[in-house]
């Protein structure tokens, strides 16, 4: 894997995708099935969440077992504050992106003292801590999590309509790729990725690893947190088990289905696990037969995800 | 850069007593070595003495337990080793450690964009290192320096031997270092790449001071302005490349088996 | 008081017992083949399932559990030949997704052979009441769980110390290559070993059905267990996994008896039962990441 | 601008179609099928769905068509499953969840979408009081009536040093409160556990250090089943008489342990060996069609059913019209297997709560026998805080 270049293909098709998505609402009033507007916008959040984790996996290679804790601390987030009586959408996004990235500086922090598997073990043994401590936190609802209220509104849009919380969200996420796009080009993304490819060369070479590491994993934390405001406004709830060590697993599946390190792999990888069970769920009950053998076939025979798929074989590659 | 003014007699780096043990087992045992500015000096010794361990421990990859490492004027022991390359110290390593997935130009250019006091910090989240193209120009000139220019495009892991070990030699001069630690530069390498790795390195003399550890001795004599014997984690000699060779211990020590 | 903590000391025993039994054949395939096996906490459920399908089908606890160790063993073996020994070169992110692969299959495949709600597995009836010790009752069955952990534990801690099977696994654990170079047959010493483990987990699977229920996901929420204590321990080290095993076990039942009273000196007697079992459960997340940040490696590192 | 014109044009032609009758009653079934709670979901449904064969596949004469999905005890799944249901399927009535911290969960959605929600089981106090809501109906109970009745019967037996548990849920917390209600003694200890733990070693050890004269638990499904085997296990039963309502000594608690069970006084709204025709007729075919005896839970399932029913019949089919299927649920126009009840304002029942022990019955089987009436026409506590709309 060379440092990310996006190639203009893969641009295009990601406004092709965009565009489609635009007409997304559109399409499913006009088939009379509002529900998948909904149902959509959870996919779109889901894709915000793994491309976070694409950032510290894929581009950062540090492989966090506890990602579920920032999606979870995000969600609270919304939730307390909407409790608080805060009613301004940007306001909740900035409070659970900060309030998800300070967490992620601090589990990063200790936790990036460690390599290897134990890095995996430490970040997962963080995720449950806040999970217990979320459960267990007087007036936060214990294991039935936050119920929120309606949606804040957005500069006087009101969110509540599917629709334009819909837009809302797909609009986070198209910003928030943009934004790994021109953080994967610029110098950081090239000095997080050398990290990825040779650490002690980075450091022999004067790199501060260390805070490198720290602020990309924290900066990924921030962005799940905000797609945990997000789905807990989308679905009036933020329930414990977005903390779930389950939740930690379940965004790493889909980043890998989707493909590591690739910008798109975290939204393709959550389009493709969510839809797929949306599919199978409607087939069968034991739906999960199909997708265990389906992520098996992933493993051994498609090692680069589905992302790895599509792209073209390069140069000396 | 804070440079303080150091005294003119003082070197630009000064070991001093240098202690490191693994479990019970010493590898240096008050070690102590001057490198002067502008000088190649070369580290000699049988296998085991403690060449890569005080390598290590100079760059800052391994501490020491004792003693004390001043560079520029510095005390540099207790600095961690991206501080230490920020400094100006730079090293290569023995066994090849490149960025193998990367292309070639990538390996340089990240060595380039190390050098935050020319560039400023890589903390730049949004602005495209596209634009930086100062840096890639640096990086191609480089490149040709030595010798690999044409091989800018390949993945670094495709490389011969001898060519990684060139590139090895690129990074660590990417940062611009004012002391380059040379780790067996020639280390597995044939005659006629041997002697091109020669020829660069006198080429580097002229521009960095360089601390060469290197087993082939037809090249250290040839380079080596000053040499210092390690034997047994200890320097037991530091001197002109003649008066080593003449040095009774050393040759009783070292040199005794081979010459 | 006294009596309470004594109580709480042989559940936390019992507890950590079975944490050992998970955590010996985690602490192997992680230790020997860097590998990270997210699926082993199915072959536990598999082996409780199994138990409960044989016990009721013979009648006898005993034919259940010999069925159920037996059948995870084997079931253990065909998925280490068949799927797993492909992944030991991988990544640890393939092994990751492969195996949550294997925990859905494992579950959905258990869901459609036994259904979704809970299968019983009753204790034998002579272990339904207590026993009395020290001057107070304590359940018989919890006391049988004892003695078993502890007669494994120390059969394991003779095979791998006393044996010439012993030694290569610990060979192998500590490096592998080196391992192979003199000879010995890691693949196959290997396919030993998870059947060993499998077969270790549907013991503890058996063992502790009757105590909780034996359903669909009961191995997701103790997997995280097992690995808590392999970490603690340092991976590969069995010695690490007995230690760690009752480390958890203690740390977790006496935090959840200890802190709600502790907790009632400050806070009312609400809050302090809401809180203190959350804590408890906290502190042992709290022990890992203390231990992992003073002894990075575990507390007995098994590789050199 | 246009979508909005679209939209009020698509209200007008609702509004007159109004007044048409549907074709069909789409009923959404989500309750709890999988996990330690699956016991009582799967007896709401056989309940529910023997009340379908015996009305012979319809509702009020329309053709039914009941779609049922898991919640796996989780509110996030639940309100997954709701959506679908209210967005997707477009469903008439909604029922069968069990826990109330899901009810709470799923019922904005539910109420916002102006579907009519007739609980089967979860009776949360805070639907019963001032959340009160015109959709919301409960045809079992409140939360805390069945532990009302045992608390009262508990103070009255004289028993002055009760350990209480329960678990850290609404239904829990409506549990210890309804006790407390009626039991004036002193209660010991107070013990949250987790909703869905199955190892009680930690708690009958604190139990043990409290040396109670008796013990009341709300552990409903697999936690009671798993509580009262270790309890008798641990010894505890020697000297410490348990209570449970009849939420945790049912039938589906007594299949599981068995023996240890006899002797165990429990509160319930409805008992199998009660003498009416509608639930021998109940019981009889229960037990034909699904081989064991029904569940207080069944009892709720076959209920529900039987409401829907006479409502879809009372408003002939035009299910659109709101207040009319409102008005026809509160009228309840079915004869219910517990004998007879009504709705309160707060649209929970007004009804009897019995007392039950478990003993053998005359075939051998240990089941649970009616002993007696604790409160006749009970209401709930929170119904004068209601002022439904």
């Amino acid at each position: 894997m060379g440092l990310y270049v996006s190639s203009t293909r893969r641009r295009a098709l990601a406004v092709a995708a965009l565009v489609g998505l635009c007409a997304l609402p559109w399409l499913a009033q006009a088939a009379g099935q509002g529900f998948y507007v909904s149902f959509a916008s959870r996919v779109l959040i889901f894709a915000l969440a793994a491309s976070s984790l694409n950032l510290v996996l894929g581009f950062g290679g540090m492989v966090s077992f506890g990602h579920a804790a920032f999606f979870g601390a995000g969600a609270y987030c919304a939730a307390l504050l909407a409790g608080a009586g805060v009613a301004a959408a940007p306001l909740v996004w900035l409070a659970a992106f900060g309030a998800a990235g300070l967490l992620a500086l601090l589990i990063g922090a200790l936790s990036l003292r460690t390599r290897g598997v134990y890095f995996i073990m430490i970040t997962l043994a963080f995720a449950q801590m806040a999970y217990y401590l979320v459960v267990s936190l007087p007036g936060w609802g214990g294991d039935d999590g936050l119920p929120l209220s309606g949606r804040a509104p957005l500069f006087g849009i009101d969110l509540k309509d599917d629709t334009a919380f819909y837009y809302a969200v797909l609009a986070l996420l198209a910003a928030s790729l943009f934004a790994f796009d021109r953080l994967a080009h610029a110098r950081f993304g090239r000095v997080i990725q050398g990290i990825r490819e040779n650490e002690t060369r980075m450091e022999a070479l004067g790199y501060p690893v260390f805070a490198y590491k720290l602020s990309c994993f924290a900066l990924a934390g921030a962005f799940a947190g905000l797609a945990g405001a997000l789905l807990a406004s989308q679905s009036g709830l933020a329930s414990p088990s977005l903390l779930h060590w389950m939740q930690s697993g379940t965004l790493l599946v889909m980043v890998i289905l989707g493909g590591v390190g690739s910008l798109y792999g975290g939204v393709l990888g959550a389009v493709l696990l969510l839809v797929a069970e949306e599919v199978l769920v409607e087939i069968t009950p034991h739906w999960q037969i199909g997708l265990g053998l389906a992520l098996l076939a992933v493993v051994l025979w498609a090692p680069q995800g589905v992302a790895g798929l599509f792209a073209r074989r390069r140069g000396d590659d | 850069m804070t440079e303080r003014a150091a005294p003119p007699s003082s070197p630009l780096l000064d070991v001093c007593d240098v202690g490191k043990h693994f479990g019970g087992v010493y590898a240096l045992n008050g070690a102590t070595l001057a490198v002067e500015a502008g000088e190649v000096h070369a580290l000699i010794g049988p296998n085991g003495a403690g060449k890569t361990t005080l390598i290590h421990t100079l760059s800052g990859a391994l501490r020491a337990d004792a003693g004390r490492i001043r560079f520029a004027g510095q005390e540099v022991g207790g600095r961690a080793m991206h501080e230490r390359a920020a400094l100006g110290l730079a090293r290569s390593y023995q066994i090849t450690n490149v960025f193998a997935r990367l292309s070639v130009l990538d390996n340089v250019t990240l060595a380039v964009q190390a050098r935050t006091r020319d560039w400023g910090t890589s903390f730049r989240f949004w602005r495209p290192f596209a634009r930086d193209t100062a840096i890639v120009e640096e990086a191609r000139a480089l490149l040709e320096r030595v010798g690999l220019g044409a091989l800018a495009g390949r993945r670094a892991g495709n490389l011969s031997h001898g060519e990684q070990r060139c590139l090895e030699v690129a990074l660590a001069l990417g940062t611009r270092p004012r002391l380059l630690l040379l780790d067996e530069p020639m280390a597995g390498m044939g005659p006629e790449e041997s002697a091109r790795m020669v020829e660069l390195v006198e080429r580097l003399a002229r521009q960095v001071t360089l601390l060469l550890v290197e087993h082939d001795m037809d090249a250290v004599f040839r380079l080596a302005d000053r040499i210092s014997v390690l034997v047994g984690g200890r320097v037991i000699a530091s001197g002109l490349p003649d008066e080593i060779r003449a040095d009774a211990e050393v040759r009783r020590a070292y040199l005794g088996d081979e010459a | 008081m006294t009596q309470l903590i004594l109580e709480q000391a042989l559940n936390g025993l019992q507890f950590g017992l079975m944490l050992f039994l998970l955590a010996a054949g985690l602490t192997l395939v992680f230790g020997i083949m860097d590998m990270i096996n997210l699926a082993h906490g199915s072959l536990y459920m598999v082996g409780a399932y199994l138990a409960a399908a044989a016990a009721q089908a013979s009648g006898s606890f005993l034919v259940g559990v010999g069925a159920a160790v037996a059948g995870t063993a084997l079931l253990g073996v065909a998925l280490e030949v068949s799927l797993l020994r492909r992944l030991y070169a991988r990544d640890h992110l393939a092994q990751v997704l492969a195996t949550f692969a294997l925990i859905l299959l494992a579950n959905e495949g258990v869901r459609m052979l036994w259904g979704a709600q809970p299968v019983l597995l009753n204790a034998p009836d002579a272990l339904a009441g207590p026993v009395e010790i020290g001057g107070f009752f304590y359940p018989s069955y919890r006391l049988l769980i004892i003695v078993v952990g502890l007669a494994v534990a120390a059969l394991l801690y003779w095979v791998v110390a006393r044996t010439r099977v012993g030694m290569w696994v610990r060979a192998g654990a500590s490096n592998r290559e080196m391992t192979e170079a003199l000879g010995v047959d890691v693949r196959r010493l290997f396919t030993v070993v998870f059947a060993c483990g499998a077969g270790l987990c549907a013991l503890a699977g058996a063992l502790l059905g009757p105590l909780l229920a034996v359903q669909v996901g009961m191995g997701e929420s103790i997997l995280i267990l097992a690995f808590v204590v392999i970490v603690i321990g340092g991976i590969g080290s069995m010695r690490g996994a007995l230690v760690g095993s009752l480390l958890v076990g203690l740390v977790d039942t006496l935090g959840r008896a200890v802190l709600p009273s502790l907790l009632r000196e400050f806070a009312s007697p609400e809050v302090a039962s809401t809180l203190g079992p959350a804590l408890a459960s906290i502190l042992i997340y709290v022990l890992m990441a203390a231990i992992l940040f003073w002894r990075p490696e575990g507390l007995f590192p098994a590789r050199a | 601008m246009f979508r909005k014109r679209l939209s009020i044009l698509a209200a007008a032609l609702m509004l007159t179609t109004a007044a048409h009758a549907a074709d069909k009653v789409k009923v959404g079934f989500l309750s709890t099928l999988s996990g330690p709670g699956a016991g009582l979901g799967v007896d709401i449904r056989d309940g529910f769905n023997l009340a379908l064969k015996h009305l012979n596949g319809k509702f009020g004469g329309l053709p039914a068509e009941v779609i049922v999905a898991d919640d796996q005890q989780k509110p996030e799944i639940a309100q997954q499953a709701t959506e679908k249901f209210l967005k997707k399927d477009k469903v008439d009535f909604m029922t069968g969840i069990v826990f109330s911290n899901l009810m709470l969960a799923v019922g904005p959605a539910v109420f916002d979408s102006k579907t009519f929600f007739v609980s089967a089981n979860a009776g949360p106090s805070q639907y019963a009081g001032e959340q009160c809501n015109t959709y919301f109906f409960n045809v079992a109970w409140q939360n805390d009536n069945l532990h009302e009745a045992v608390g009262k019967y508990v103070q009255d037996k004289g028993f002055n040093k009760v350990v209480l548990v329960a678990p850290n849920y609404p239904g829990g917390k409506d549990a210890m409160v309804g006790f407390k209600r009626f039991y004036k003694g002193k209660s010991s200890e107070e013990i949250y556990t987790k909703l869905g733990q199955l190892d009680y070693a930690a708690e009958l050890a604190q139990i043990r250090a409290q040396k109670p004269d008796a013990v009341f638990f709300f552990l409903p499904g697999g936690m009671g089943i798993n509580f009262v085997k270790q309890f008798v296990a641990a010894g505890l039963s020697r000297d410490t008489q348990l209570f449970a309502p009849g939420f945790s000594a049912d039938e589906d608690v007594i299949k599981a342990v068995g023996a240890p069970m006899l002797g165990m006084f429990n509160s319930s709204h409805w008992a199998h060996d009660m003498d009416n025709a509608e639930n021998k007729r109940f019981v009889a075919d229960f037990q034909k069609e699904y081989g064991r005896l029904p569940s207080l839970y069944a009892s709720q399932g076959y209920d529900a059913a039987l409401l829907i029913d006479a409502a879809v019949r009372d408003t002939k089919g035009k299910l659109d019209d709101k207040d009319a299927v409102r008005k026809a649920l509160e009228a309840k126009r079915f004869k219910s297997v517990r004998g007879d009840f009504k709705f309160n304002v707060n649209h929970y029942p007004v009804q009897n709560y019995y007392l039950r022990v478990i003993g053998r019955d005359a075939q051998g089987r240990v089941t649970n026998k009616t002993m007696g009436t604790v409160f006749a026409n009970h209401a709930d506590a929170y119904a004068a805080q209601c002022k439904m709309k």
